[in-house]
């Protein structure tokens, strides 16, 4: 039952993040709020765990964190770049690639 | 984990070795032909390998991986893939005089990671093998980060992928709460003995689909698709449509095979009206597309629509058809792909279709190879495209899904006319003269243009043949079952 | 004797080949040999074989040959056969001596037309295919030869080719007779279906065994089949296009516009005549058909300017005429007037032709006149064909044709006292044209100047047709005087012979009242023409009279009628529907589709923002279904 | 073998042109001109072998092959020719050398490739006529497709890519539901008899519901009826004809078409009997309507090329209502009909070909008076003309005239009103003679009559048509009932 409750909360804190995805500008923050979705997956994975008594939820926060690292180090290079580039981080500006039908 | 299982994993092993041999290359300052043709030779060992230890075959490595026929099927096209790949991405970058050599690094990183999802059979070699070709994508895609939007396409399929990936953990954590394990099969066990199916599985499942949605651009997360493949490098493009897709959808595939889901009314109904919307938006998009780039990311949206309509069975029928399908796919979106590559110019890929008007009168070869390939998409005889589509037809009209098959037929009318759109274009009169500098390496253009009719002589091959290659595909699914 | 009977229609189509080939390559002269020798040799072969048909007669009363198997599929079997019996010969006679006068004829008078070769070719065409169509053994053999006739007709109406009129008027009558023939073609089909057989005899045997006297089957069959004549010899309300037909040249006007093709219709209702006995209502159409239209075109002849429009209206209403007679059952009376009519109408024409050829293609009456002096042969033989035409007592052929048909108008079994009476009224209408054409035509003031007389080569077929419009009548008298029954002799080999009502009035009576009939109208016209032309000028002023007589002039008003009933309606609506309109349906779903396009394009709007969006909606939906399911 | 040799000679003789038109453009005619030659020969010869008719109680099926191709789907290479598929390829390869024949000048540029698309389409016409197995049968059906695809779109008039599209998208929706069709028989069959197998014969056994014969059937008939075509699914026709080139339009007119109505005859009718009698009615209206909606449409246009194809909707009205009719004299009338409207209207697209490389114009506005100028063609299109108009003596008069006998004992009124079709055919017959070669002469400029090569060509189909007219049961034992 605890890791029910516990699954909740991973839950809102899954929400929360997504609403930041949604509501945020800024790469930055964007990438911040997707940290902590993963972060929310790691919290369900680490209560299913304790819900089976199992170290495999454990394992799989770790590569989560892991995973997590490795994919924000490669994101803020390319937020760099943006910058570099752009000179904003504002992400509804980086709309160069779309689709322009000409008749 | 005994000798067997050490040599069932042989290939991945140099897989995994050949990101290593290509670092220290660069750390010894070797130049771009050593890399490239080292790299060659690796993913030669790796098949070789392969073929080397198919007597040890099927192999369980308890728990993360199963190495059976069915992985070292799709392992096996994986890897013809980034061989293909790897030969058109010499001259691309050769051409663009950047440095190309951490590229080598990070395709085989990536292929890795798509190798071993097709060997998965739990969660946690499902994460990695994903997040391993994820990764490595973001730096692939923005590679050429000057030009071409490269660094717009990385950012959003990072941000993208990063946000599904949530998903698919979250997915996971909830079938996990609710099987206690994260063996598929166990999982499978576990679904078996319950009466119904619990909503804390439907749910998790769903968003996992999320992921295997996204990577695989099925409608409605395929937005991206034709973004990042205009960004991207043509050969990144490339990867992305076939090693990329092929191994998500070889462990979508095997999960589902693992969960029997055929069984389960609501997923499969999710699943067709996925592959539903797929086949309808993607033909849609790309009718009046100039983009040649983006309407081959619209097609293989459509494509993998179609695949999924051959996924609803869940039978070995279904698998025999995908895996062909995925094969005839392959080959085609490759050689479409290489010509682009041939094609482009130094400042410029070729992407407009203006490019291409009258191409046939200029340069007779590539226009054909790349009018077969379009045929070939299109499912018309002769190319192995129609068997493919036949085969998946074959699946629908068999599980008498008619509703998909009856969408299918419809929109690939529909797409039908955009792929004698750009027939048309190249066999049209008025002739732009692409204008293309000497060639530098004649060596390696004389590779690819190989490897391009290699590429059709499949194609074609498989299409009038197609005897030559079932049984093999057969026999392969054969190999632990 | 039977086996060269292929000989007679496959002269003509030799000629036919030869010049149609070779023509551009051969000289006139021999054109002209080629032309109308081989019409003159079957014309050889014919009275040849008349002669022998009649000494030894063939048992059953015919010659038949089959040349090759055509057509044979499941219980329908057709074959390439030819079959002469007694009323073939009467019109192979005539199509082949005739014929054969008109193509002599022709060669003078086509002398400085370009195609030359053309002309002959396609009327030897026409003669082989006239021929085949009188010789069929089947009735499919017959719409062969009966759609041949058709596409002859239409490239002689049309042989002037550069005068957009003449081709509409050739295809004005291939498009009129095309109603009848396809009118035609249900009838056989009808008949195949009910019979089994479209053989001719086995028709006529099986036909009284198979239907029930007067069933509404054989009625249709009957109809049917009458339509398809009616088109051909161009009857109410099908008649209009024969007077566009004087587009083509005299001598086809002559050869397939009066003498034979236009009687094809008189052909396949006596050749049919076992069954429209069977059908009396039929019969009694079709006389009431051949009644109207004596008396429509009639009036119509009677004010037209043009000659040779005259005497095409002449020609349907002596049509009329022979299907009054078939119509009451007088077969050989029908027959018999197909024959002596082909003789004095071929001579009118040809003797027409001759004057306007003369006056420098002048067709108008009244831009003629005093030609009688100038241009005596043709004077005295049009006199002949006119007397004929008239009906003039005794001395002309037409008179002992005429004759029998006003008689069995009334008495025979099919007559009734009305339609003797529009008999009788057509008879004075005939004499009074006649006479109009020929006092307005021959007598007067010249008007115009007359460059040369026609040559020997068309004077020479003039006399002989003029002698035997007057001679050919004395092979038939009528029964209370001599009683000659040379033709009805032969003719009744095959054709029923008339049945009379009871009680039978005096002949003699009839036959004076038709003489009065006949002078009265020559007299009218007489007085009307030449004696107080006054008379006329009068009625010129008369409002009603005008309309009437711009009535009678334009043909009753028949064009007019079809043009805004059928041809504008017609022509409207294709014209409407050009561009297709079930191509706009498939239009329209091309630009569905690129609509649905655009819409779908809008989410690729490069946003990632949307992009996140769409994977959220994606999100609700598939929770969304999979709590729904 | 016989049989995939003549298949075999095409391919390769279209290869064979690509190829050594590089080096030398002639040789490539020649060759094109050889390889449909050679298959002439061999129809002609298999023709006088069998020609004298098939004996009843015999096999009707003259040659077989099979040959195992892909097995694990029970597909196999298996052709055959009957009485039927004889004629279509005398017929095919008849047309096909005209085809050949009347590209000679025509075709200036890219000689190679024009004719191996040429070759490539008579290939896959007559795999379509020789296949007994469905799958291959449906192979060949979209064989033929792409080379004339690309016939239409680089060889084609101003609005080719237009007409490439229409024609390839029509024909493919047909196709891919007849596929479905296929693969529904096949697996109906499959589960009731254990053997799964996309053979001819195998299938002719399935015993299909009511309710799914119909839908399979359904399948089948609307690839067929567009490729026929069937008003209201004609309206790729006038495109594709108008646009192509005239060897494109003697094809599309003279073969594919036909395909279209061999399609019913073979599959369609053995098949689904029942359903087929089911659908009866409808199938003849479609074609009546076909037959008048088709003359009508012609006699509105103004374009030679799309007039003389609205008139092969028309005709193919005939054949639609006569297969329907389901009587030997219709189905007799139907196969005279499939023969004389492909060579009748195969004359008329390459004469009025040559008109337009005379003339340089489609429109018939700008025609007139041509007869003067060229009496021997003016000739020809009369003869043309009136065999187009059902005018006896000549082929398309036996056609119609059994159709028309034959379906009359099925249905009086239909018939009536196809007969009216006679008429019709008429009124634009007439008109386009009216203005083209007749008429006051609109041409200052002298044109030259026809060449001995084009004489060659519209001799050879005169002979055939006027014979046919004349001696129709050459056809008609071949196409012996097979009951």
């Amino acid at each position: 039952m605890q890791s029910y409750s516990v699954l909740v909360v991973a839950a809102i804190l899954f929400v929360l993040g997504l609403l930041g995805v949604l509501t945020r500008r800024n790469i930055i923050f964007i990438l911040i709020s997707i940290e902590i979705m993963l972060n929310a997956a790691g919290v369900a994975f680490v209560a299913a765990g304790a819900r089976w008594g199992q170290p495999d939820g454990q394992v799989m926060f770790l590569f989560i964190l892991a995973m997590a690292a490795s994919e924000v180090s490669v994101g803020l290079a390319l937020v760099m770049q943006v910058y570099h580039q752009h000179k904003t981080l504002d992400v509804s500006k980086l709309n160069n690639l779309k689709d322009d039908i000409e008749v | 984990m005994t000798h067997e299982q050490l040599m069932a994993l042989l290939p991945f092993m140099v897989l995994a070795t050949a990101s290593i041999v290509i670092i220290l290359l660069i750390a010894f300052r070797q130049g771009h032909t050593v890399i490239q043709v080292t790299g060659f030779l690796m993913m030669c060992l790796v098949i070789f390998t392969m073929w080397y230890v198919r007597d040890f075959l099927p192999q369980t490595i308890m728990p993360l991986l199963i190495v059976d026929g069915y992985g070292a099927l799709f392992t096996g096209l994986i890897i013809f893939c980034v061989l293909v790949v790897g030969l058109f991405s010499y001259i691309y970058f050769e051409e663009r005089e950047e440095n190309p050599r951490e590229y080598y690094i990070l395709i085989f990183l990536s292929t890795l990671g798509a190798a071993i999802l097709t060997i998965s059979r739990h969660f946690i070699s499902f994460f990695i093998g994903l997040e391993l070709l994820s990764v490595s994508l973001y730096a692939l895609i923005a590679y050429l980060r000057t030009r071409n939007n490269a660094v717009e396409a990385g950012v959003k399929y990072l941000l993208l992928a990063a946000l599904t990936s949530a998903f698919l953990l979250f997915g996971m954590a909830l079938i996990y709460m609710d099987a206690g394990s994260m063996d598929f099969s166990a999982i499978a066990q576990k679904l078996h003995t319950a009466e119904q199916s619990s909503p804390l599985f439907l749910v998790g499942f769903s968003l996992m689909m999320i992921a295997v949605g996204f990577k695989l651009a099925l409608v409605p997360f395929h937005l991206w698709a034709a973004d990042v493949y205009q960004g991207a490098p043509p050969p990144v493009a490339s990867f992305i449509a076939t090693v990329s897709k092929i191994g998500v959808f070889a462990v979508l595939l095997r999960f589902a095979q693992e969960l029997h889901l055929q069984n389960n009314h609501s997923i499969m109904t999710i699943i067709s009206v996925i592959a539903i919307f797929s086949m309808i938006s993607g033909n849609l998009l790309a009718l009046r597309q100039q983009n040649i780039k983006r309407l081959l990311a619209y097609s293989s949206i459509a494509h993998f629509g179609y695949l999924l309509v051959a996924f609803l069975p869940g039978n070995s029928a279904g698998v025999e058809a995908a895996a062909f399908y995925l094969i005839a796919y392959a080959i085609t979106i490759l050689i479409a792909f290489g010509v682009i590559i041939l094609l482009s110019a130094k400042d410029k890929d070729a992407e407009r279709l203006s490019l291409y008007r009258g191409l046939f009168w200029e340069k007779p070869f590539v226009a054909i190879v790349l009018a077969v390939a379009l045929l070939s998409l299109a499912g018309i005889p002769l190319t192995a495209g129609f068997i493919g589509k036949f085969y998946v037809l074959m699946a629908g009209v068999q599980q008498q899904a008619w509703l998909p098959v009856i969408v299918l037929v419809v929109t690939s009318v529909i797409g039908l006319y955009y792929y004698l759109r750009i027939i048309s274009t190249l066999f049209s009169d008025v002739s732009v003269a692409i204008e293309k500098e000497k060639k530098l390496h004649p060596f390696f253009y004389a590779a690819s243009y190989t490897a391009l009719v290699v590429l059709v002589l499949l194609l074609l091959g498989f299409g009038v043949m197609p005897a030559t290659i079932i049984p093999g595909i057969k026999q392969f699914l054969l190999i632990g079952n | 004797m039977q086996e060269v009977l292929f000989l007679i229609p496959a002269l003509p189509l030799v000629g036919f080949l030869i010049l149609s080939l070779a023509g551009r390559h051969l000289s006139k002269q021999v054109i002209a040999v080629v032309g109308a020798g081989v019409v003159c040799i079957a014309a050889i072969a014919t009275i040849w074989l008349g002669i022998n048909f009649l000494q030894i007669p063939p048992e059953n009363g015919a010659y038949t040959v089959t040349l090759w198997r055509w057509m044979s599929v499941a219980n329908f079997n057709c074959s390439f056969s030819l079959r002469v019996d007694a009323l073939s010969l009467v019109f192979l006679f005539v199509i082949t001596f005739v014929g054969a006068l008109i193509h002599i004829y022709s060669a003078g008078f086509m002398k400085h037309d370009r195609d030359y070769a053309r002309f002959f070719a396609s009327m030897n065409l026409f003669v082989c295919a006239m021929l085949i169509l009188v010789m069929a053994d089947n009735l499919v053999l017959m719409y062969l030869g009966w759609e041949g006739v058709g596409l002859c007709s239409y490239l002689l109406i049309g042989f002037w080719y550069e005068t957009t009129a003449n081709v509409q008027a050739a295809n004005k009558a291939f498009y009129i007779t095309r109603i009848g023939d396809t009118a035609m073609a249900i009838g056989l089909f009808l008949l195949f279906r009910e019979l089994g057989t479209l053989d001719i005899p086995s028709i006529q045997n099986a036909a009284p065994e198979h239907f029930v006297k007067n069933s509404s089957l054989i009625t249709s069959i009957a109809l049917l089949l009458l339509a398809g004549g009616m088109g051909k010899s161009a009857q109410v309300p099908l008649q209009t296009w024969l007077p566009d037909a004087m587009a083509g040249p005299s001598p086809v006007s002559a050869l397939i516009h009066a003498a034979t093709m236009v009687t094809a219709g008189v052909y396949l209702v006596a050749r049919m005549h076992g069954v429209f006995q069977l059908s009396p209502f039929v019969m009694n159409i079709t006389a009431i058909v051949g009644a109207v239209t004596l008396l429509v075109a009639g009036c119509s002849a009677m004010v037209q300017t043009d000659i040779k429009r005259i005497l095409a209206y002449s020609t349907i209403s002596q049509l009329g005429y022979m299907f009054l007679a078939l119509g009451v059952g007088a077969w050989s009376a029908g027959i018999f007037h197909f024959f002596t009519h082909a003789f004095f109408k071929a001579l009118l024409f040809l003797a027409a032709g001759a004057v306007i050829e003369s006056l420098h293609h002048e067709h108008g009456i009244f831009k003629m006149g005093g030609l009688k002096n100038k241009l005596p042969v043709v004077f005295y033989t049009f006199l002949a064909g006119a007397a004929a035409l008239a009906a003039l007592p005794l001395v002309t052929a037409g008179f002992f044709s005429k004759d029998q048909v006003l008689w069995y108008a009334w008495s025979a079994e099919g007559g009734s006292p009305l339609l003797w009476l529009i008999a009788l009224a057509g008879a004075f209408i005939t004499a009074f044209y006649t006479t109009r054409l020929m006092l307005v035509v021959f007598w007067g003031e010249a008007k115009t100047h007359v460059s040369e007389a026609p040559g020997r080569l068309m004077t020479w077929p003039l006399i002989i047709l003029a002698l035997l419009s007057v001679v050919a009548g004395f092979i038939e008298w009528p029964h209370n005087l001599l009683h000659v029954t040379l033709f009805s002799d032969v003719v009744q080999k095959v054709l029923p012979p008339v049945t009379e009502k009871e009680p039978i009035p005096s002949e003699a009576i009839f036959q004076l009242i038709a003489v009065v009939a006949t002078l009265s109208g020559v007299y009218t016209g007489y007085l009307l023409y030449k004696k107080n032309t006054s008379i006329v000028a009068k009625w010129k002023q008369v409002p009603a009279l005008v309309g009437l007589r711009n009535f009678f002039f334009s043909g009753w008003r028949f064009d007019q009628l079809y043009h805004t009933l059928f041809v504008r309606p017609f022509v409207f609506v294709t014209n409407l529907n050009k561009q297709d309109v079930i191509d706009k349906i498939y239009t329209g779903i091309v630009s569905m589709f690129q609509w649905l396009n655009g819409i779908f394009s809008v989410s690729q709007d490069g946003s990632v923002r949307t992009y996140v969006i769409s994977v959220l909606i994606g999100i609700i939906f598939i929770l969304a279904l999979q709590f729904i399911l | 073998m016989i049989l995939v040799w003549i298949i075999v000679v095409l391919l390769s003789g279209g290869m064979l042109c690509w190829l050594s038109a590089r080096w030398n453009p002639l040789a490539a005619k020649w060759i094109a001109l050889c390889a449909v030659l050679v298959d002439l020969a061999i129809l002609v010869n298999i023709w006088l072998q069998y020609g004298r008719g098939v004996q009843a109680g015999t096999d009707t099926w003259m040659i077989q092959y099979q040959t195992a191709w892909i097995p694990s789907f029970g597909i196999s290479f298996h052709v055959a020719i009957d009485g039927l598929s004889l004629i279509l390829l005398l017929l095919t390869f008849f047309l096909g050398t005209l085809a050949v024949l009347c590209s000679w000048k025509e075709i200036k540029n890219r000689a190679g490739f024009y004719y191996f698309n040429l070759l490539w389409t008579l290939a896959g016409i007559s795999g379509v006529f020789v296949a007994l197995d469905l799958f291959l049968f449906y192979f060949f059906w979209e064989v033929m497709l792409v080379p004339m695809y690309l016939l239409i779109l680089i060889w084609g008039d101003k609005n080719r890519r237009y007409a490439a599209y229409k024609f390839f998208i029509f024909t493919q929706a047909g196709g891919l539901l007849m596929l479905l069709s296929i693969l529904s028989l096949y697996y109906i069959h499959g589960a009731q008899s254990g053997s799964y197998s996309y053979d001819y014969f195998s299938l002719l056994n399935t015993q299909l519901e009511p309710s799914a014969a119909k839908w399979i059937m359904m399948g089948f008939m609307i690839a067929f009826v567009i490729k026929l075509p069937m008003v209201p699914f004609h309206s790729w026709l006038p495109d594709a004809h108008s646009e192509a080139p005239t060897a494109g339009s003697l094809i599309l007119a003279g073969l594919l078409l036909k395909t279209g109505a061999y399609g019913i005859i073979r599959f369609v009718l053995p098949l689904f009997h029942e359903a087929a009698v089911d659908i009866a009615w409808w199938a003849m209206l479609l074609g009546v309507i076909g037959i008048i909606y088709g003359a009508m449409m012609a006699f509105a246009q103004t374009d030679i090329k799309r007039l003389i194809a609205y008139t092969s909707v028309s005709h193919m009205g005939f054949v639609l209502t006569g297969i329907f009719a389901f009587r030997e004299i219709a189905m007799q009338g139907v196969v005279m009909q499939i023969v004389t409207h492909g060579i009748s209207t195969g004359a008329l697209f390459v004469l009025a070909g040559m008109i337009k490389e005379r003339l340089h114009t489609r429109d018939i506005s700008k025609m007139g008076g041509l007869w003067t100028s060229m009496p021997a063609m003016g000739g020809i299109a009369m003869l043309f003309t009136m065999a187009s108009l059902g005018l006896p003596v000549l082929g398309n008069f036996i056609a119609e005239f059994l159709i028309l006998m034959g379906t009359f004992q099925a249905n009086v009124w239909l018939t009536v009103l196809a007969s009216t079709g006679l008429v019709f055919s008429a009124l634009y017959s007439l008109r386009m003679m009216q203005k083209v070669f007749l008429g006051p002469a609109t041409n200052d400029e002298k044109l030259h009559d026809i060449t001995a090569r084009e004489m060659i060509i519209l001799a050879t189909l005169s002979i055939a048509i006027v014979l046919l007219g004349l001696y129709p049961q050459m056809v008609m034992d071949l196409v012996v009932s097979k009951k």
